[in-house]
């Protein structure tokens, strides 16, 4: 039996997801023996132009992580959306924007000034900035096109899967490798076109197992600042844990060691902004005696944007800061 | 570009009006035909605390340039404390709008009785001169398609 | 689901919107809009053949969906959701589009007015895909009323629905009924004596036995939601039995503090620390002030009261009690406060003898008052000259803006008391207009001037006691600028009546948060309409009566308690009540149990289902306020009624153009 | 504690010993004043009902002047002065018909002012921003068993009434209980005009009011009259002879600024507080106070 073209790709992303997939361990065997990598970057030698070269509907499943941040991404994106039967949005970049996504709050040019100019270690009398284009005795060299956007994969292309997380946990990825593997063998069916995979139906708290209670804020604190008590729910010890407002999936992994969750599985079902939401959450169970002091209290969140749209800036209604 | 009422920008602004206060104020400026500008597009609900950050920001994305967010004076909320929530919530858009380049008085919360239609009248006029003088927000109008054909040569357009 | 059939109605309402707006223009681009099937106008939509159209569309032309663009919500939702029911189509299918209140008639330009309506009615249609079949919740209705407040108005509630066999509770702060009414001497136009006509009604009040009078008691809680509410009443400790006192008095003229000012007398009488406030009381039970009381202030005393009491009535262990009621329907009826002259400097009260309140005057002139009804100076000797001060504190942009009512003819009536008792003394009305606007009233102040009182139109600048000439030594000089003779006169007199406002009571704003609703900006009770419905409130169940909603005559009062106790009678004869279905609902299957909205409910009504870990909505309870709503992270809670997706419709809608 | 200090024209001719008394006062409680510089007229009174545009602009050219010099808050002794300049500022935040003509006018002479510049007058400054209980400490010569009637004229506190009862004001009654004096509380006249400018146009009515106030203040006992307004001083003080010729009175009433009274209270010269510059001797009044 012909084993079935298996593709990943890493655009605007840390590279953490291609790691993740290695966590599913022994199960990379089974991979393996189903799937022949016919474009993988990071794990084996492919050019663009031996993907650019297969017909369309080469490959079966293409797992693509990373957000759209230039011209490069978007090329790839696109090329890759019409070699694939299956594209998945693979990780919190691909499926909202993720970390590189906070970057939207700045444009293109103002992200340079700082790398290239005003960051206080930069040592650039000439004010050189790298140039797109550059030409060599050999030829011209090219750098991709920089966007003032981040945009997430679905705002660039059209996509079947999405599975989110940063990264998406391993036993997740298994599973949603089993149910693509097994509907390419004609054992199952695939799941509906769009679908949210390797989630589960409820938000973070779900699989949290820290004890929950009804819940009052009086003030804000960060990590650093206390131990938080083992047992207790972190959101009623004033630590903002976007549980509430995140799809659960992830086993609430990074709860049960004491880091609040900072949202990267991406929006419950029939939430349309997560940070929006989380931020109506957060700001509800502030308690004082006033409207005025409650506001006050509310008012001390450093940075919303960060805290709230730490992985979804792009996927949100705004999407990003004025430019 | 900011344009002012002379040429030609109307803003267009929506409100969200809790059910016993301020949607009463806002009829009672009716029935006393007090006069305000017709910018605002009022939508109801039982209480400003049904009201959270998404529908702010969904009526910016659709295009509104300005939101104004009504409820019961603090104390008088037809369910105890709902405003408490609103007035929680408020600050804390209104800081995520600011960092997401949006002018401070882009958004706006009052509480009007519905014994004050005067105030309600009041608020919208000033509401729509503030926002007159910001000019359009546009939301949707800067995301420009940045395309893979792009030559890099060319500036990216940036419409302000 | 069959496909979405919407009927848009434009309704004229004669010239009030169709004056404003282009009816026909925003009609014919209604008809062009995404799922609109049918749009029409018509001059008066609420009229029968108006309500008609809307039946016979659903009937013959299949729609299922129907937006009203007309008056406020508030005020024909029902009447067109009636009609949608009654032509079979579920009536949380019909919205309306307010293009009047919101639009036609706050809108100057006749082209934004149009543009604006059909943006308000855009909103409408966007959302109305999104509406869901919902059932009134019916509740059954607890035949029991409360009637907060034992002054005229609250007595005369409590007599009319005590009459039709409901069960009443009376709940009145001070340890008799009869509230102001009680102190007055004589009513105006007809001079009755206010006892003779009052005292019957309270001791009926207190007889009748489906009754139950608790005074010296204060509601501290109110719960529920109409035809179920729950109150906790404080019944205030008065240290005496109310079971074994018979109000024999005896205790009184034994008690050793006897100086204690006299609520009842305005201050200017004196009372025993343990006391009846007067005569006439309901209950006529003893009550001991904890304030001046040697014994309760853990002062020595030889208790006196103990042993003069025959039945030991007397008992200084009692405490408050909290007494929980059940009820369907609550009268309001506080009454108000006198306007404390004392704010306003230029006159003087509080700073110069016998300037004293209209208040304090009907306790002068009351035969069972301090002066025995003797018409007396602080000296004891009668005035030979008294000035009565009109619109003190009311029609005055300084303090309250309002007119009191009813202080033009109390002057009047306070003049003929003066004449009556002293002809020879001097009477001068200072009014800026007389308004006698009642049954009689006009007929009394003619009278009142053939018995040659002095009318002198001009508010009064000032009083002082700053003689400037030898007439003047010794007396208060009243400075007037005489609007009829053009002239600024002083004139001395030895009393000056001060005819105050009736202002609301100090804690109306809190009693109006404790029962849950608003105050109009005199800071009065709100009315839900000041017209159609001058009895209810916002909140459903909750009427008002008196002087509590704005300042009214007796006969005034009597009726609208009678109003009132007619719309608590209406509800409470019921034995369902249907409420609005727009409450939350949680989706067990979604719910993570994070607690978020548990705490937040105002109402209690989210409670956590330990078995399945879940938060769960419990429907009698919920308000639908939709905090909760907001405040879940994952929006498990929605809200029928004002889902999220028909809020976003809402506004697309609106911003469509 | 320092303020930037307006004394108004008043106070450089009739009213002269009311700028001398409070910089001796104000000297003596450690307050140090800070003179406006190339101050003007305040705009007062009559000028106001002509031309009311053109006041409002002469009034904020002293307050445009005043927030550039410096942050402390402007003390103002006379009342007119208060309150035409608390009026100035209270119409540009509200009407922005007079912003925008003062804005005008200011940047004709190459001056701005935002509006915001705190007008206070001396007797708010003394009770509220120092306080009564430090001035009683302070005070070196009780002015026991002097009576005295505190007038403070139509314009201390109406009609705004910032800091007290627009028609019954009583912060000088408790400025002078705290120096130990004996003070005629509900004195009649305490806040009636005293005729004003109308002594020139309307002398007889003007001379009823002084007579009204001068004998409120007699029938009550008082040893002096102290005022906070260098017209009502005048009228007061200075018509009395006029009065008593015209009401066949014999009133020989001392009449101080009150600055003069409270100086001595706190140790200072009558010499420096220019008591020995008033028409009705207040040598009496000087000699009744215990040493």
């Amino acid at each position: 039996m012909s084993k079935f073209k298996f593709a990943m790709y890493w655009a605007g992303s840390c590279g953490g997801c291609e790691i993740a997939l290695l966590e599913i361990k022994e199960k990379i065997v089974e991979v393996d023996q189903n799937y022949e990598v016919v474009f993988w970057p990071a794990a084996t030698d492919f050019k663009y132009k031996d993907v650019e070269g297969y017909d369309d509907g080469f490959i079966d499943v293409c797992l693509f992580n990373g957000c759209i941040r230039n011209s490069e991404n978007e090329h790839l994106a696109k090329v890759l959306r019409a070699k694939s039967k299956v594209l998945v949005a693979f990780g919190a970049c691909a499926t909202m924007g993720g970390i590189p996504g906070l970057a939207n709050v700045a444009s293109a040019q103002e992200i340079k000034d700082l790398v290239y100019r005003d960051s206080p270690s930069i040592d650039n009398p000439d004010g050189i900035y790298p140039q797109e284009r550059y030409e060599v005795p050999e030829g011209v060299l090219d750098l991709p096109h920089m966007y003032d956007t981040v945009k997430t994969l679905d705002q660039t292309v059209d996509v079947d899967y999405y599975v989110p997380g940063c990264a998406p946990e391993a036993g997740q990825i298994a599973a949603v490798l089993d149910v693509v593997t097994a509907a390419l063998k004609g054992e199952g069916p695939l799941p509906p076109k769009g679908s949210t995979v390797g989630v589960s139906p409820k938000t973070c708290c779900e699989e949290c197992k820290r004890v929950k209670e009804e819940k009052k804020i009086t003030s804000f604190r960060r990590i650093w600042e206390f131990l938080p008590d083992p047992e207790k729910c972190l959101l009623e010890q004033g630590l903002i844990c976007m549980g509430p407002a995140t799809h659960a999936g992830c086993g609430a992994r990074c709860t049960g060691v004491g880091m609040p969750c900072r949202g990267c599985y991406g929006a419950p079902d029939g939430v349309l902004d997560q940070g929006a939401k989380m931020l109506s959450t957060v700001a509800s169970i502030v308690d004082a005696p006033t409207p005025e002091e409650i506001a006050v209290i509310a008012a001390t969140v450093p940075d919303p944007v960060g805290t709230f749209y730490r992985f979804g800036l792009p996927s949100s209604l705004l999407r990003r800061a004025r430019v | 570009m900011s344009t002012n009422g002379s040429n030609g920008f109307e803003p267009r602004l929506i409100g969200f009006l809790c059910r016993w206060c301020s949607y009463n104020g806002a009829d009672l400026a009716g029935t006393s035909r007090l006069k305000y500008p017709p910018n605002m597009v009022p939508i109801k609900t039982n209480c400003s605390g049904r009201i959270d950050a998404t529908h702010i920001l969904k009526a910016l994305k659709e295009g509104a340039d300005g939101v104004l967010i009504a409820g019961c004076h603090p104390g008088d909320c037809h369910y105890i404390n709902g405003n408490y929530r609103t007035a929680g919530r408020f600050p804390l858009t209104q800081k995520l709008l600011e960092q997401l380049g949006l002018e401070h008085g882009r958004v706006r919360l009052e509480w009007v009785s519905a014994a004050e239609g005067d105030k309600f009248a009041r608020v919208v006029t000033e509401f729509t001169e503030q926002i007159r003088a910001l000019g359009p927000l546009g939301w949707s109008a800067q995301f420009v398609d940045e395309s893979v054909a792009a030559p890099a040569a060319e500036k990216e357009a940036v419409p302000a | 689901m069959a496909e979405d059939r919407i009927a848009v109605y434009f309704c004229h309402c004669g010239s009030n919107i169709a004056g404003k707006v282009d009816v026909d223009k925003v009609v014919a681009w209604a008809a062009e809009q995404p799922n609109v099937a049918i749009a029409r106008e018509y001059k008066y939509m609420c009229s029968d053949p108006g309500q008609d159209l809307i039946k016979e569309d659903i009937q013959q032309h299949g729609i299922n969906r129907v937006v009203v663009a007309a008056c406020s919500p508030t005020m024909h939702e029902p009447t067109f959701r009636k009609a949608a029911a009654a032509a079979g189509l579920n009536p949380y299918l019909l919205q309306m589009a307010n293009v009047r209140e919101h639009c036609s008639w706050v809108t100057v330009d006749k082209g934004e007015a149009t543009e604006k309506a059909k943006r308000i009615l855009n909103a409408q249609i966007h959302r109305l895909p999104f509406n869901e079949a919902l059932d009134p919740i019916e509740v059954p209705v607890n035949p029991a009323v409360l009637v907060v407040g034992g002054g005229i108005a609250g007595i005369e509630a409590a007599l009319k629905l005590a009459a039709t066999g409901k069960k009443v509770y009376l709940v009145e702060k001070n340890p008799s009924i009869g509230g102001h009414m009680a102190m007055f001497d004589k009513t105006f136009p007809t001079l009755d004596c206010a006892a003779c006509i009052l005292t019957p009604k309270m001791s009926a009040a207190g007889k009748d036995p489906n009754i139950e009078l608790m005074a010296y008691s204060e509601v501290v809680e109110v719960d529920g939601y109409v035809g179920n509410f729950k109150v906790k009443v404080k019944k205030k400790a008065r240290f005496v039995n109310t079971d074994t006192c018979t109000g024999c008095a005896a205790c009184l003229e034994t008690c050793v503090v006897r100086k204690v000012p006299s609520e009842f007398d305005q201050g200017l009488g004196k009372r025993s620390a343990i006391y009846i406030p007067f005569p006439q009381a309901v209950p006529l039970r003893a009550t001991i002030d904890a304030e001046k009381c040697l014994t309760l202030k853990g002062k020595k005393c030889k208790q006196p009261c103990v042993t003069s009491c025959g039945p030991g009535a007397i008992d200084f262990e009692q405490k408050d009690e909290l007494v929980e009621l059940e009820v369907g329907a609550i009268i309001m009826a506080t009454g108000f406060e006198l306007w404390d002259p004392g704010q306003d400097a230029r006159y003087g009260y509080g700073r110069l003898d016998n300037v004293i309140t209209s208040l304090e005057f009907e306790r002068i002139s009351n035969a069972s008052g301090p002066t025995n009804g003797e018409i007396v100076c602080k000296n004891g000797e009668p005035p030979k000259s008294v000035a009565i001060l009109h619109c003190i504190g009311s029609r005055d942009l300084n303090y309250q803006e309002h007119c009191s009512r009813v202080c033009c003819m109390y002057s009047l009536k306070f003049s003929h008391l003066i004449k009556e008792h002293l002809p020879d003394t001097e009477v001068y009305e200072l009014y800026i207009d007389m308004r006698c606007f009642g049954k009689g009233y006009e007929e009394f102040y003619r009278r009142l001037m053939d018995e040659g009182v002095h009318m002198v139109r001009g508010r009064a600048a000032e009083v002082t006691d700053l003689a400037m000439s030898p007439e003047e030594e010794g007396r208060l000089i009243v400075k007037t600028e005489d609007t009829l003779l053009g002239i600024v006169r002083r004139i001395p007199a030895d009393m000056v009546i001060l005819s105050s406002g009736l202002a609301p009571a100090k804690d109306a704003k809190a009693v109006s948060q404790t029962f849950g609703f608003g105050c109009s900006g005199d800071g009065f009770f709100l009315e839900r309409h000041p017209k159609l419905e001058p009895v209810s409130t916002i909140t459903d169940g909750i009427f008002i009566a008196g002087c509590c909603q704005y300042p009214k005559d007796i006969p005034d009062t009597v009726a609208q308690a009678g109003a009132a106790a007619a719309g608590a009678l209406a509800l409470v004869d019921n034995p369902t009540v249907k409420v609005e279905p727009t409450i939350s609902y949680i989706d067990p299957e979604k719910c993570a149990g994070c607690h978020i909205c548990v705490g937040l409910c105002p109402h209690v009504a989210i409670r956590y289902n330990e078995e399945l870990k879940v938060a769960e909505v419990i429907t009698a309870a919920c308000k639908g306020c939709g905090v909760c709503v907001a405040a879940c992270g994952s929006n498990v809670p929605q809200q029928h009624g004002y889902l999220d997706n028909q809020i976003f419709a809402e506004i697309e809608g609106a911003m469509a153009f | 504690m320092r303020y930037l200090y307006y004394p108004g024209c008043s106070a450089e001719a009739t009213g002269k010993a009311y700028d001398i008394s409070t910089r001796a006062l104000m000297g003596k409680l450690g307050v140090e004043l800070v003179e406006l510089d190339d101050w003007n007229c305040c705009g007062a009174t009559s000028y106001f009902s002509v031309r009311e545009l053109d006041s409002f602009a002469i009034a904020a050219r002293n307050l445009a002047i005043a927030e550039k010099q410096g942050d402390e808050d402007l003390c103002v002794i006379c009342n007119a002065c208060y309150t035409t300049l608390a009026k100035t500022n209270r119409y540009m935040a509200e009407s922005a018909e007079v912003r925008e003509a003062v804005s005008g006018a200011l940047g004709a002479v190459d001056r701005t002012y935002s509006g915001n510049k705190p007008v206070r007058h001396i007797m708010d400054v003394l009770v509220n921003d120092i306080g009564l209980e430090a001035l009683g400490e302070k005070v070196t010569r009780r002015l026991t068993g002097l009576k005295v009637a505190c007038y403070y004229g139509c314009q201390y506190s109406r009609p705004m009434g910032d800091f007290d009862d627009p028609e019954f004001p009583v912060t000088m009654d408790k400025f002078f209980q705290a120096l130990g004096a004996e003070v005629i509380t509900d004195f009649a006249g305490k806040a009636k005009c005293c005729g004003g400018m109308m002594m020139l146009t309307k002398e007889e009515g003007a001379l009823r009011m002084c007579h009204e106030l001068l004998k409120g203040a007699h029938d009550a006992g008082a040893d002096v009259i102290v005022c906070a307004c260098p017209l009502c001083e005048m009228n007061v003080e200075g018509y009395q002879p006029r009065v008593n010729k015209t009401f066949g009175t014999n009133f020989d009433m001392p009449v101080m600024y009150f600055t003069q009274l409270a100086g001595l209270a706190f140790g200072a010269d009558p010499k420096q507080l220019a008591i020995d510059k008033q028409i009705v001797s207040c040598d009496r009044v000087v000699a009744a106070i215990p040493a």
